[in-house]
C-alpha cells in the first residue's frame, strides 16, 4: 500500500534520512522506532509531502506521490495526526474534526463517519461547541486521532502519540489506536519512541537510528532483539 | 449644540469606514500569513490610481458609459480597482514578503516598508502629473437624502459599501470552506498543511481578497476625499495598521472597533478643542501608543501575543 | 598549510584591490584634471523645488529664469557667458541647507536666485550669508527672511505675506465689514505666516474678531470635521491660509456640507487656474490678495509675455514668474560693469544698492533688502475665473457677495 | 530549624484562570538531591517557575535560607543563588558555546557598562577569569567541547548542549540547583552519561543542593536522596524512592492502577 | 617573526585597500558607487564560501592599532585628497554624524533585536535641547551638547519603557507612532520655531577659535569644514571603541541573550528593565550627541531633518551594513550616506532608487553586508588550537 524505496532527503547540506525504505500493507500497522533526532519526524514530513526527499522515490497505491505536494497526498487517503499542537486552538471540536473531512463533498458520508467516530470518541458528542484549545494533552491526541479518522483514510499516520503524556493517559491512547488497528480497512504507520507500547500494537517494526532503517522485523522479534532492548525499553 | 455632536458623530463615521477596509486588511494578512505588509496603504491608493487613470486617461471609461448605464460602469471601474489592488499585492507578496517568510522578521519589515516607496515613487514619476494633486472623479451620485447635507448619497454609499463590504467577508470567513481554510491557516499552519489545505492557494486567495478589499478601501477613500494624492499612501498604511492593532490584530470585527475609535478621537479632538486641528495627528497615535502598552491584544483580541 | 595558502590568497587579494583602486583613482583623477582646466565660468544658480509636492509651481519661475539668461547671453553685454545651475530644495529645509552647503562650495557660482518656500529659504541664508553669496530671493515670502543683518547678501524682490495681505484684509473688514471670522490655515511656515499677516492685517478695525484658527497639516484630505464646527459658530467670513489643494477640499467640503453664503477670502496660493479646477463652483465669489499685477497690464510687459510665449509655448510662467525674472535680470544688471572676473561680494553690494526699472516697475532695497515695490493686486473669481477685483461684476454690484 | 533548610516552601499555590496548577505545597530541602516526578500537568515544572521567580505564587510563601523570595523577581532570584535548566533545551543560539557559558556568570561580575567603556583592562581581566571557570565547569563533563568553545550552539550535539546548560547553570555556584527533566530526548546511553554527569555535581563538595524533575525512574533512583511526588498540584507522596514508588497513590496516579 | 611581520604587511594592505575604496566611491559617480556595492556582494560572498573572511578579520583584530593608524591618516590627509571639493567632505561629515546615530541604533537592532522605529527622535531631541539653548538661551554650544546628551538619554528611558512591554510589530507601531508623534509636536510648539525651524545655530569654538573659519595649512586655504571633519571623525572614533568594548563585554552578551529568549536571560540574572532600558539610553545618548554635532555644524535644524524617512535611513544602515556587527554599521553608514548624497543629483528617482536598491541588497543578503561575528576574546588560543579552519567552521552561521 505505502512504499517507500530508498529515500533520502536533506536539511540545507545535512542529511536528515538515508537510503530509508519502509513498507505497509493494507491493514497492516507498522511502527517506527528511533530516538530523538532518528529522523522520525523528517520521514513523516517526506511522506506527506512537506519535505521533498532528495533520493528515492514513495509509492502509494502503486502511484508516485514523493512529487505531489501536501494537500494532494492527503487527497489520494493518507491522514496524520502531528505530533502536537496538531489542533485549531480557537475553533470548536466540531469545526476540528469536520475540518478533517476536507476532501468529503458528500454530506451524508460526512454525517456517517461522524456517527462512527463518535462510537469510539463518546466524550466527543458532549463537548462539540468546547473550544479545542481548552482541552487537555490526552483529549488533544484523541480529538488529532478522531480528525483523521473523519477523512476515511486508507493510512494513518501517527506521530509519537504517547509524547507528552501521563504514563495513565498513555495507556488510554493506545487502546484508542488497538481500537482502530482491528478496524482492517485502516493502515496505520505509528511513529514512537516508546518500543513496548508501539509493538505492542503493531504487526512489524522498523527501527531508525541516524537517518537509516538499521532493523526491521516482525514486532515479537524486534522485541527480543538485543540491541532494541538496551536501547528502548 | 446637539446636531453639532450629531455631525461630527457622522463625520467620525464616515472617517471610521475608509480606515476600517484597510485595518481589515492589515488583519487579514497577519492572520493568515503571520505577516505585516507595511505597504497596504500605498497599494491602496495605487488601486485608486488606476481608477482615475482608466477615467481620465483613456477612452475606456467613455466606452464603458457608451455600452452601460453609469451605475453599470462606475461598477465595473470599482471592480477594476480591486482587481488592480488584487494583483499587486500578489506581486508584492512574491517579490518583498515571500523571500523572507519565517526567516527574519526585520527583513520583512524594511522590505515592505522599502516596496511602498517604490510604489509611491512609481506613481510619482510614472502617472502625468502624479506629484501633483489629482481630481478624483466623482463616481458616485451627488445630491442629498431628505436634503440633508450629511446624508449624501455618497456618504450613504461609503458606509453601505462598508457594512456590505464587511458582511460579506464574514460569510466568507465562517461559511464558506476556503473561508473555513483560512481560518484554520492562521490559527495552525502546520496542522492545516497536514490535513490537506492547499496552502500556496490558500495564501494566493488571501491576497487577492485582501487586495481586492483595499482596491475598495481606495476607492472609497478617495471618493470621500474627492482627492488623490500619490505620497499619502504611507499615512494611510500606517492608520490602518494603527487601526487593527487598536482593534486587535488578526480579528476582522477588531478593525472595524479600531477605525472607530481612532476616527472618533481624531474627529472629536478636532472639532470641540480649539485649535484641535494641529493635535489631532498626536492625539490618534497617543492612544495607539497607549493602546500597546496597556492592552496589547487590542478591544476585542483574545489575550495571546505570543505570536509576536 | 591551508593556514599559509589563506594568508597568501588574502595578500594577494588585497595587492589586487590595491592596485585596481589606484589605477581608477587615477583615471578618477584625470578626468577632473580636465574638467578644472576649462576656462573661467561664471555660473548663476537657481533653488527651489524642483520636485515634490512644490514642483508645478516653480515651472513657471524655472522658465522665466531661463529666459532672463539667455537674452543676457545672447545680448552680448558681459564679457563672458553666464551659467546656469540647478538646484532641488524638494520644499525641504534639509535638502535647502545642504544644497546651499554645495553651492557655497562652488567657486564657480557668483550670485543665488530662488527659493518658494520659506522654510528652505530661512535654512539656508546663514549659509550664503558666512559664504558672501548674493541670494536674490523671488518667492519666498515669510516676513523674517529679510533682516538688517543679512544685508547685503540676502534680498527680495517679492512683497512678503504681510504687505500682500495688508489691502485685502483692509478692504473685505472696513470697506465691506465682514466681522466674525474664522482661519482654516496649514502647520506648514507658509500657514503660519499668513497667519500673523492676516492678523496684522485686520488689527486696529473695530468689531472684526477671530473666532477660531484651525491648523491643519498638509496632506490632509478631510476637513469636515473643522468645516462642521464652522457651520455652528454662526461667522461672516472665512480666511484660507493653506496651500492650493488643502484650500480646494475645505472649500469643497464647506460646500458639500451647506456652508454658502460666508466670504471666502484667501492669498496668492491660490490664484492658479487648477485651484479653481480642483475647487469647482465653491470658490465663486472667493476674494484673493495677489503679489505682483497681472504682466500684460504693466508697462513692460508686453514684451516679456511675447518672449516666454515664444520660448515656452505650453506653459504658463505661474504666480511668481515675473519675480524669478525680474530677480534674475538684477543680477544680470549688477554683474554689468564688475569685469571679466566678478566678485560675489562685490556682487551683493551692487544688488543691494540697485535701483532697477523692470518688469515689475522701479525696484530698489531697503535696509533690510526688502523690495520698495509694494505693487499688490486683489482679485475675485467669477465665472470660474480670476478677475481683478477693480473689473468685477462683484465689484459693481453686479453680482452680490455674501452678506455680512 | 529554619536556617539549615536551604529552600522551604509554605502552602504554596498558584492558580491559572482558575485551575489550581500547584496547591498548598509544602516542600524543603536541605544539603540533598530531591527527585520531583508526577504525571504530566501535576505541576512540577510550575513548581520550579515558582521558585525561580518566572510565576507568581497567589498563595503561601517561598523562603529561601531564612528570606522570603515571593516578590523577588527572577533576576533577583537567580542573583540569591537559586539556578536552573530548562526542559526543552534553550540555549542562545545566537549565541557562541563560550558566550552561553558567560551568560552563566552575568550575575556574578561586577564590571559596569562605563567600566566595560574605559576601563578595559578590568573589563578584559574579568572576562578572561570567567573564560577560565566556564572551561573549568564544562570540562567537568565532556573536555572537547573546550575545543568548540567558539562555535555556534546550533553546531552542538543534543548532549552536549544539555551539559552546556547545567554548566551554565552552576558555574555561578548556586546554592540551590533546579534540574527541569535533564535527560529528555536522550537516549539510553546518553541518559547514563547524564546521571553521571549529574552526580558529578551532586559529589562535587560544593553542597549544592539540587532540585530534579524526571520521567525516567532509572535516573530518579540513581540519584536523588528524596523523591517527592506530585499529582494535581498537591503532594501525595514523600520519601527514599523505594518507599514512594511502593505508594499505592502514586502508583494510582502514575500508572492508571 | 617573519609571519607576524607579513600579518601586519597584509592587515596594513587590507587598511589601505579599504580606505582607498571608500575614497574612491567618494569621488565618483553613482553608477561607480553601484557597481562597486555589487562587486563588494560578490567579495564578500566569496570570502565567507572560502572561509577567507575569517582570516580577515583575526588580522585586523590582531592588528588594530596599525589598522587604526592607517584609517586616522586617510581621515586625516583626506581634505587634501577632495581636492577642494568640499561637498565630499560634507558627504564624510554626514556620514560620520550618521555612523553615530547607527552605532547606537545597533544597541537595539542588533542588541536586544527589537527595531527601534524612532531613532531619529533621539537625534532630533539632542539637535533641538542644543539648538534651542544656544540661540534662544544663548548658552554655549559645548555646554548645549552636553545638555543634549543627557536629554537625549532621558528620552531613551521614554521610548525604551513601551518597549519593555511590547515587541515585534507591535513596538515597530509603538516607536512609528512615538516618531510621528514627535515631528507633529515639533511642528506645533512655536518656541522649538515650530515648522520653520531653529535657523543661526552658532557654531563650536574652541578657544575663541571658531570652528567655523577656514583653515590656512602649509599655504593651502581648507574650507571650514576640515574642522568639522576632525571634531565628528574624533568623536566616531570615540564612539566605535566604545561600542566594541560594549559589544564583547558582559552587557554584549547579556543583550544578545535577552534578544533570543528573555525567560532564560532573567534566570541568568539579567534585569530584563535595566538591561533594555541601558540598550535604549546608551543609544539615545549616542543619537543625542550626534544631534548635536550635526546642529552646529549645519547651522540649522528643521522637523525635516528628524522625520520617519530619516529613521527609516538609518535602520537601513543598520540592517544592510550587519547588525551587531561594528564594522557592518558603520560600511553601512558610509555606503548609504553617499548612495543618498550622489542621488541629489537624481532628485525625481531618489526615494525610488533608494527602495530599489533597498529591497535588492536585502534579497541578496539579508542578514547584511557584514553578518554577525562570533565574539573572539583577546590573543588567547584557547579553543583556536586549530585556528582558521575551526573558527570558518563555526563562525560560518550555518544556519
Amino acid at each position: 500500500m505505502l512504499e517507500i524505496k530508498n529515500v533520502s532527503t536533506k536539511y540545507g547540506h545535512l542529511p536528515i534520512l538515508m537510503d530509508v525504505s519502509i513498507s505497509v500493507a493494507r491493514g497492516e500497522t507498522v511502527c517506527i522506532l528511533g530516538a530523538n533526532g532518528a529522523g522520525k519526524t523528517t520521514l513523516l514530513k517526506t511522506i506527506v509531502g512537506m519535505v521533498k526527499p532528495t533520493a528515492g522515490e514513495i509509492l502509494f497505491d502503486n502511484e508516485l506521490i514523493s512529487n505531489l505536494s501536501p494537500h494532494q497526498v492527503v487527497k489520494s487517503g493518507i491522514a496524520i495526526c502531528p505530533e502536537r499542537e496538531g489542533l485549531f486552538p480557537k475553533m470548536s471540536i466540531e469545526s476540528n474534526l469536520f475540518l478533517g473531512a476536507y476532501y468529503e463533498t458528500d454530506k451524508n458520508k460526512i454525517q456517517q463517519r461522524f456517527e462512527e467516530v463518535s462510537s469510539i470518541f463518546p466524550w466527543i458528542r458532549r463537548r462539540l461547541r468546547q473550544k479545542a484549545g481548552t482541552l487537555s494533552g490526552g483529549e488533544r491526541k484523541m480529538l488529532t486521532l478522531a480528525r483523521a479518522l473523519m477523512s476515511g483514510p486508507k493510512l494513518i499516520l501517527m506521530d509519537e502519540p504517547s509524547l507528552g503524556l501521563a504514563p495513565a493517559t498513555v495507556i488510554e491512547v493506545f487502546n484508542v489506536i488497538k481500537k482502530i488497528v482491528n478496524d482492517a480497512q485502516i493502515s496505520i504507520l505509528l511513529i514512537e519512541q516508546n518500543a513496548q507500547k508501539a509493538l505492542d500494537v503493531a504487526q512489524r517494526g522498523y527501527v531508525l537510528q541516524k537517518g537509516s532503517v538499521i532493523l526491521e522485523g516482525a514486532s515479537k522479534g524486534l522485541c527480543n532483539e538485543d540491541f532494541v532492548q538496551r536501547c528502548y525499553l | 449644540m446637539g446636531s453639532l455632536i450629531l455631525s461630527q458623530v457622522f463625520n467620525a463615521i464616515m472617517l471610521a469606514c475608509t480606515l476600517a477596509l484597510i485595518g481589515i486588511g492589515f488583519s487579514l494578512f497577519f492572520g493568515v500569513m503571520d505577516i505585516v505588509v507595511f505597504c497596504l496603504g500605498d497599494i491602496a491608493i495605487a488601486s485608486a490610481f488606476c481608477i482615475l487613470g482608466i477615467t481620465s486617461l483613456t477612452g475606456v471609461y467613455a466606452a464603458l458609459n457608451g455600452i452601460f448605464p453609469m451605475v453599470v460602469s462606475n461598477i465595473i471601474l470599482v471592480i477594476c480597482g480591486g482587481v488592480f489592488g488584487a494583483i499587486l499585492v500578489t506581486v508584492m507578496y512574491h517579490t518583498v514578503v515571500a523571500p523572507f517568510e519565517g526567516k527574519n522578521i526585520n527583513a520583512s519589515l524594511l522590505s515592505t516598508v522599502a516596496a511602498g516607496y517604490v510604489i509611491r515613487e512609481l506613481i510619482g514619476i510614472f502617472y502625468p502629473g502624479g506629484r501633483d494633486p489629482q481630481n478624483f472623479p466623482n463616481l458616485l451620485p451627488t445630491g442629498y437624502l431628505f436634503n440633508n447635507t450629511m446624508l449624501s448619497w455618497r456618504n450613504i454609499i461609503i458606509v453601505g459599501t462598508t457594512v456590505l463590504v464587511l458582511m460579506l467577508l464574514y460569510w466568507f470567513v465562517n461559511r464558506t470552506k476556503a473561508g473555513i481554510s483560512i481560518q484554520a491557516l492562521s490559527q495552525n499552519k502546520e496542522a492545516s498543511i497536514m490535513i490537506g489545505i492547499d496552502w500556496h492557494k490558500m495564501v494566493i486567495v488571501t491576497f487577492l481578497i485582501g487586495g481586492f478589499l483595499l482596491g475598495i478601501a481606495g476607492f472609497l477613500t478617495a471618493s470621500y476625499a474627492s482627492t488623490l494624492r500619490f505620497d499619502t499612501g504611507s499615512m494611510y498604511g500606517l492608520l490602518g495598521f494603527s487601526v487593527a492593532v487598536v482593534g486587535g490584530l488578526g480579528s476582522i470585527y477588531g478593525a472595524l472597533a479600531g477605525s472607530l475609535v481612532i476616527a472618533f478621537v481624531e474627529v472629536f479632538v478636532t472639532g470641540f478643542i480649539p485649535g484641535g486641528a494641529a493635535y489631532s495627528g498626536v492625539a490618534g497615535f497617543l492612544i495607539v501608543v497607549l493602546f500597546i502598552i496597556f492592552r496589547p491584544e487590542g478591544i476585542i483580541g483574545e489575550k495571546s501575543i505570543s505570536k509576536v | 598549510m591551508t593556514n599559509f595558502l589563506k594568508k597568501r590568497s588574502i595578500l594577494i587579494l588585497a595587492c589586487v584591490v590595491v592596485s585596481l583602486s589606484l589605477m581608477s583613482s587615477f583615471l578618477l583623477a584625470g578626468c577632473s584634471s580636465k574638467q578644472s582646466a576649462s576656462a573661467k565660468t561664471v555660473k548663476v544658480a537657481f533653488i527651489g523645488p524642483l520636485t515634490g509636492p512644490d514642483a508645478s509651481e516653480v515651472v513657471g519661475p524655472k522658465n522665466c529664469f531661463d529666459l532672463a539668461i539667455s537674452q543676457a547671453n545672447a545680448s552680448g553685454k558681459l564679457p563672458y557667458q553666464i551659467q546656469s545651475v540647478y538646484y532641488d530644495d524638494a520644499s525641504n529645509a534639509g535638502t535647502a541647507a545642504n544644497d546651499a552647503q554645495k553651492i557655497v562650495s562652488d567657486p564657480d557660482i557668483i550670485a543665488v536666485t530662488g527659493f518658494f518656500n520659506s522654510a528652505p529659504c530661512a535654512a539656508a541664508i546663514p549659509i550664503f550669508k558666512n559664504a558672501g553669496i548674493p541670494l536674490v530671493i523671488w518667492g519666498a515670502i515669510s516676513k523674517d527672511l529679510t533682516q538688517a543683518a543679512n544685508m547685503p547678501y540676502i534680498t527680495r524682490v517679492v512683497p512678503t505675506t504681510f504687505q500682500e495681505i495688508q489691502p485685502m484684509a483692509t478692504m473685505v473688514t472696513q470697506t465691506m465689514g465682514y466681522k466674525k471670522w474664522a482661519v482654516i490655515t496649514s502647520t506648514s511656515t507658509y500657514g503660519q505666516d499668513t497667519l500673523a499677516g492676516f492678523k496684522a492685517g485686520i488689527q486696529g478695525v473695530p468689531g472684526v474678531n477671530i473666532v477660531s484658527v484651525d491648523s491643519i497639516a498638509d496632506g490632509t484630505t478631510d476637513f469636515r470635521p473643522v468645516v462642521t464646527k464652522l457651520k455652528s459658530e454662526d461667522i461672516d467670513a472665512v480666511f484660507f491660509g493653506d496651500n492650493l489643494t488643502e484650500a480646494a477640499l475645505a472649500v469643497r467640503q464647506m460646500q458639500e456640507l451647506g456652508i454658502t453664503n460666508v466670504l471666502l477670502t484667501g492669498t496668492s496660493a491660490l490664484t492658479d487656474p487648477a485651484y479653481i479646477k480642483a475647487a469647482g463652483t465653491a470658490c465663486e465669489g472667493m476674494i484673493v490678495s495677489q503679489s505682483g499685477e497681472d504682466p500684460t497690464l504693466l508697462p513692460n510687459g508686453q514684451a516679456f509675455v511675447a518672449a516666454y510665449n515664444a520660448k515656452y509655448p505650453q506653459g504658463s510662467y505661474g504666480s511668481y514668474g515675473e519675480y524669478a525674472y525680474d530677480s534674475t535680470n538684477i543680477i544680470i544688471a549688477a554683474l554689468d560693469g564688475l569685469g571679466a572676473n566678478p566678485n560675489p561680494k562685490d556682487l551683493a553690494t551692487k544688488i543691494a544698492a540697485i535701483n532697477y526699472n523692470g518688469l515689475l516697475g522701479t525696484t530698489t532695497f531697503d535696509a533690510n533688502g526688502q523690495t520698495t515695490d509694494k505693487l499688490t493686486t486683489i482679485m475675485v473669481v467669477q465665472d470660474g475665473q480670476f478677475i481683478s477685483w477693480d473689473n468685477s461684476q462683484y465689484k459693481t454690484g453686479v453680482r452680490k457677495l455674501p452678506p455680512v | 530549624m529554619d536556617a539549615l533548610k536551604t529552600l522551604k516552601t509554605e502552602k504554596v499555590g498558584i492558580n491559572f484562570g482558575g485551575l489550581k496548577a500547584v496547591e498548598k505545597l509544602d516542600f524543603e530541602i536541605g544539603d540533598e538531591t530531591v527527585g520531583l516526578i508526577g504525571p504530566n500537568g501535576s505541576g512540577k515544572t510550575t513548581f520550579l517557575n515558582i521558585i525561580s521567580g518566572i510565576y507568581k505564587p497567589s498563595e503561601g510563601r517561598v523562603i529561601f535560607k531564612g528570606e522570603e523570595l515571593n516578590s523577588f523577581t527572577p533576576d533577583a532570584i537567580r542573583k540569591k543563588g537559586i539556578s536552573r535548566t530548562f526542559q526543552t533545551n534553550r540555549l542562545c543560539m545566537n549565541l557562541s558555546v563560550i558566550d552561553n557559558l558567560l551568560l552563566g556568570l552575568y550575575c556574578e561580575q561586577k564590571t559596569s557598562w562605563w567600566q566595560a567603556i574605559f576601563n578595559r583592562s578590568l573589563a578584559m581581566q574579568e572576562i578572561n577569569r570567567g573564560i577560565d571557570k566556564c572551561f573549568g565547569a564544562i570540562s567537568v563533563f565532556n573536555p572537547e567541547i573546550v575545543d568548540r568553545a567558539y562555535e555556534l550552539i546550533s553546531t552542538i550535539p543534543l548532549i552536549d548542549r544539555r551539559r552546556i546548560e547545567i554548566a551554565r547553570a552552576i558555574v555561578g555556584r548556586p546554592k540551590l540547583l533546579l534540574l527541569d527533566e535533564p535527560t529528555a530526548g536522550l537516549n539510553k546511553e546518553e541518559t547514563h552519561q547524564m546521571i553521571e554527569d549529574i552526580t558529578k555535581i551532586r559529589d562535587s563538595g560544593d553542597r549544592i543542593s539540587i532540585i530534579i524533575i524526571e520521567h525516567d525512574m532509572s535516573v530518579i533512583s540513581k540519584i536523588s536522596d528524596r523523591v517527592v511526588c506530585l499529582n494535581a498540584g498537591q503532594k501525595i507522596a514523600e520519601g527514599s524512592f523505594e518507599e514512594v514508588s511502593q505508594n499505592e497513590n502514586v502508583c494510582m496516579a502514575y500508572l492508571g492502577g | 617573526m617573519a609571519a607576524r611581520l607579513n600579518d601586519k604587511i597584509t592587515a596594513a594592505l587590507v587598511a589601505l585597500g579599504i580606505c582607498l575604496l571608500v575614497y574612491i566611491s567618494l569621488m565618483s559617480s553613482l553608477l561607480v558607487i553601484l557597481i562597486i556595492v555589487a562587486l563588494l556582494v560578490v567579495l564578500l560572498t566569496y570570502c565567507e564560501k572560502t572561509g577567507l573572511i575569517d582570516t580577515v578579520f583575526q588580522l585586523m583584530g590582531k592588528n588594530t592599532t596599525l589598522t587604526s593608524v592607517i584609517f586616522g591618516l586617510f581621515i586625516i590627509s583626506l581634505p587634501f585628497l577632495v581636492k577642494g571639493n568640499n561637498d565630499l567632505l560634507h558627504i564624510m561629515i554626514i556620514a560620520g554624524i550618521m555612523g553615530i546615530v547607527a552605532l547606537g541604533l545597533n544597541f537595539q537592532i542588533g542588541g536586544i533585536g527589537q527595531i527601534n522605529f524612532a531613532p531619529a527622535v533621539f537625534y532630533g531631541v539632542g539637535a533641538y535641547t542644543t539648538a534651542y539653548l544656544s540661540v534662544r538661551l544663548g548658552v554655549s554650544p559645548w555646554l548645549g551638547t552636553i545638555a543634549g546628551v543627557c536629554l537625549a538619554t532621558l528620552t531613551g528611558v521614554i521610548i525604551g519603557l513601551p518597549a519593555l512591554k511590547a515587541r515585534g510589530y507591535y513596538l515597530a507601531l509603538v516607536t512609528i507612532a512615538l516618531q510621528t508623534i514627535f515631528t507633529l509636536m515639533i511642528i506645533n510648539i512655536p518656541a522649538v520655531g515650530g515648522p520653520n525651524g531653529i535657523p543661526g545655530i552658532p557654531y563650536y569654538q574652541i578657544f575663541g577659535y571658531s570652528l567655523h573659519s577656514r583653515v590656512e595649512v602649509f599655504g593651502l586655504t581648507l574650507p571650514y569644514q576640515v574642522n568639522y571633519l576632525y571634531l565628528v571623525y574624533i568623536v566616531f572614533a570615540l564612539a566605535i571603541v566604545a561600542a566594541s568594548r560594549l559589544f564583547k563585554s558582559r552587557y554584549g552578551i547579556a543583550w544578545n541573550a535577552v534578544d533570543q529568549d528573555p525567560v532564560v536571560a532573567a534566570t541568568q540574572g539579567i534585569n530584563l528593565t535595566s538591561i533594555q532600558l541601558l540598550s535604549f539610553c546608551l543609544g539615545a545618548a549616542f543619537a543625542g550627541m550626534a544631534g548635536a554635532l550635526y546642529a552646529h555644524y549645519t547651522g540649522f535644524i528643521s522637523n525635516e531633518n528628524f522625520d520617519f524617512s530619516q529613521s527609516l535611513i538609518l535602520i537601513c544602515m543598520v540592517i544592510l551594513g550587519g547588525s551587531d556587527n561594528v564594522p557592518g554599521v558603520i560600511t553601512g553608514a558610509l555606503l548609504l550616506t553617499m548612495i543618498d548624497q550622489k542621488l541629489a543629483d537624481y532628485a525625481n528617482y531618489r526615494l525610488l532608487m533608494y527602495g530599489l536598491v533597498l529591497i535588492i541588497i536585502l534579497l541578496v543578503r539579508s542578514k547584511g553586508l557584514l553578518p554577525k561575528r562570533i565574539r573572539i576574546y583577546g590573543e588567547r588560543d584557547t579553543g583556536m588550537s586549530n585556528g582558521d579552519a575551526k573558527l570558518a567552521a563555526g563562525a560560518g552561521g550555518k544556519r
